[in-house]
């Protein structure tokens, strides 16, 4: 294996465990709003690292940047649903979880 | 197993769960779901079996027909859709009447 | 290396499978829906990840369109089935 | 790697029957159309396995965006009260019969009727209808049986018409062998399927046109959400439709994510103006198949046969049929998606 190998299976590793960082969040926490913010934050990140962990073994240019676009229209949708839903959420009166 | 038969085998029990479904619900809006489930049945099964051939590309004609089925289907979905809200408008039900109106 | 792409994309597909739990139990509509949207970004990684397995460089234009699609489906159910003019249906 | 791969697919058909089954069996409408669109992502995962990329990005574009999008907007525009799970506080099913929930009523008399007619077996009779579901159980394993021996006993090596396409692929004009049985080996499927999808605009035209919920305001995130994905929405439809003759992609896969485009933008609350609904519009919808007819006809003229393009002509001809195509598919599909007639002409 070389070098890059190592490095890459260190983001894909880190990629899935913010995977399921996500899927835990999704069914752990209390209401909607948390959840959403575990599902945004934790996946977008485990794409980013996923995306990283593949383009060092991209075999052009180009993959790297239709790899890099496809993660920022994954960030650029993932945030604006999440403020979306949010304030749908919050029009219709769902109640914040409190302690 | 050969994974053609499997996802043939797995198309072949989508059409009939679909097929189930759209006898049993009375709910248009559930028939119009089972009969999308039953396509995507069939589909499945032309696509695997498309792919015999001995490790060279799969045979491009059942892709094209799914390609096409695929379009078809959304757009028989979206007239079934249309025709379902208009039955709704009609009779304040989403179901079809079970002896004729008058 | 292959191996373990398709170990991670297996990884990414079981923890699709725990996600759609979230789907069953709801309980708004809101949450069926993120898990949705969980099940896009998973089936992006996954498209990528398979597609340096298979060697397939038309697996990464699957994932650009679903990348873009993903949001189209979530302003749909935003827009058109959960709008405030019918709040008043659930509130009482 | 073989064991890991036929891991990947049991694992793939499985989750694919379950989610089906449960979006069926769903007795909350909305989680059966989650369900449904989910069952679409995995459909797109399937076509990869087999090897099928440009179902693949079909699917992606129609099984899992504008399919989803349609029964949304659909069940939004049933009655409300039908379907539950849907708010704050979950509806809890009274015990013993988890399909039909009553819950106080509003002035609405037909939402209360259609609350009580949930999902039921088609006959009333209790005895009738164990007999007849038990009927219907046997004779659907018979019919699963028979279908599953059918496919079993198949030959496992099949080439099929493989090799004759790509005996000819040389003179189809394009690399791309789907592209070349779309639009050239079997042009005539693809043509009157551009007839299927306009006499469904028909269809739903039909119906008049039905007064139209007022969109509120999108709100500064939607609107410039709308503002930079609708662009790429546009330049990806574009570049589908090039890469299509020599790589997985064509008129269907861009003219899907054209219509996705035109989707995002009706539902952030943009109209076509009622000066463009009419001629224009009409002439957009009719393009891809006017194209296509009047190609076959010249070709006919020509002394050729239905749709034989000259391999010199094959590839320009093909472009221009395609482009046509991408722009009709994508306005016909908005359109649909829309799901009656735009107003025409001069404000009554």
């Amino acid at each position: 294996m070389m070098p890059a190998d190592y490095l890459s299976v260190v983001l894909l590793i880190a990629g899935g465990i913010f995977f399921l960082a996500g899927t835990l969040g999704l069914l752990r926490f209390p209401d909607v709003y948390t959840r959403l913010h575990a599902l945004t934050k934790a996946d977008n990140v485990g794409l980013g690292l996923i995306v990283a962990g593949l383009a060092l073994h991209a075999e052009s240019w180009t993959v790297v940047g239709k790899l890099l676009l496809i993660w920022l229209l994954v960030l650029l949708a993932g945030a604006s649903v999440a403020h979306l839903v949010a304030a749908a959420a919050r029009q219709r009166g769902i109640k914040a979880w409190k302690r | 197993m050969n994974p053609a038969f499997l996802y043939a085998l797995v198309g072949v029990g989508l059409f009939t769960l679909g097929l189930y479904a759209l006898i049993v619900h009375a709910h248009l809006l559930r028939k119009i779901l089972a009969i999308n489930v039953m396509a995507s049945g069939v589909f499945l099964v032309l696509v695997a079996l498309a792919t015999r051939t001995q490790g060279a590309a799969p045979d491009p004609v059942p892709h094209a027909m799914v390609i096409t089925g695929i379009v078809v289907a959304v757009s028989a979905t979206a007239l079934a859709l249309a025709l379902m809200l208009r039955v709704r408008a009609e009779t304040g039900r989403a179901e079809l009447a079970e002896e004729p109106l008058e | 290396m292959q191996t373990f792409f398709l170990i991670v994309a297996l990884f990414l597909l079981l923890n699709l499978g725990a996600g759609m739990w979230r789907v069953f139990r709801g309980p708004t509509a809101a949450d069926r829906m993120l898990a949705a949207q969980l099940f896009g970004t998973t089936a992006v990684a996954t498209l990528l990840l398979l597609a340096q397995v298979d060697g397939n460089a038309a697996l990464r234009d699957v994932a650009l369109v679903f990348a873009l699609l993903a949001a189209v489906t979530a302003v749909a159910f935003v827009r058109r089935a959960w709008t405030d003019q019918e709040a008043d249906h659930d509130a009482g | 790697m073989t064991l890991l791969q036929s891991v990947f697919d049991a694992l793939l058909g499985f989750a694919l029957l379950w989610l089906a089954w449960q979006a069926l069996a769903s007795p909350d409408l909305f989680k059966g159309i989650v369900l449904f669109i989910a069952f679409g992502l995995l459909m797109a995962l399937a076509w990869v396995r087999l090897d099928a990329p440009d179902i693949a990005l079909a699917e992606a574009a129609i099984g899992a965006g504008l399919t989803g999008a349609l029964l949304l907007a659909a069940l939004a525009r049933l009655d409300k009260s039908s379907w539950r799970g849907f708010g704050r506080t979950p509806v809890r099913p009274p015990e013993g019969n988890n399909r039909d929930v009553i819950h106080p009523s509003k002035r609405d008399t037909k939402s209360a009727h259609e609350k009580t007619r949930k999902p039921k077996p088609i006959t009333e009779n209790g005895k009738g209808q164990a007999a007849f579901c038990g009927l219907l159980v046997v004779s659907l394993s018979a019919l699963a049986a028979g279908l599953g021996y059918a496919v079993l006993t198949l030959p496992s090596q099949a080439p099929g018409l493989s090799d004759s396409v790509a005996a000819s692929l040389e003179a189809s004009g394009v690399s791309n062998p789907v592209t070349a049985v779309l639009l050239n080996f079997r042009g005539y499927d693809t043509l009157l399927e551009l007839g299927v999808l306009l006499l469904a605009l028909f269809g739903v035209w039909s119906f008049g046109v039905v007064p139209e919920r007022r969109e509120s305001s999108p709100g500064p995130v939607l609107d410039r959400l709308s503002r930079l994905l609708i662009p790429w929405l546009i330049l990806v439809a574009g570049y589908l439709l090039w890469v299509g003759a020599h790589a997985p992609g064509g008129a269907f896969q861009a003219g899907s994510v054209l219509a996705a485009a035109g989707v995002l933008w009706l539902l952030t609350g943009w109209r076509l103006d009622t000066r463009f609904s009419g001629w224009p519009l009409r002439i957009i919808l009719v393009a891809g198949l006017g194209v296509f007819v009047v190609v076959a006809v010249v070709l006919i003229l020509m002394g050729g046969r239905l749709l034989e393009y000259p391999p010199s002509f094959a590839a320009a001809l093909i472009l221009l049929i395609e482009a046509a195509a991408t722009l009709s598919i994508g306005i016909t599909l908005a359109a649909l998606f829309l799901g009656s007639r735009p107003e025409t002409g001069p404000q009554r």
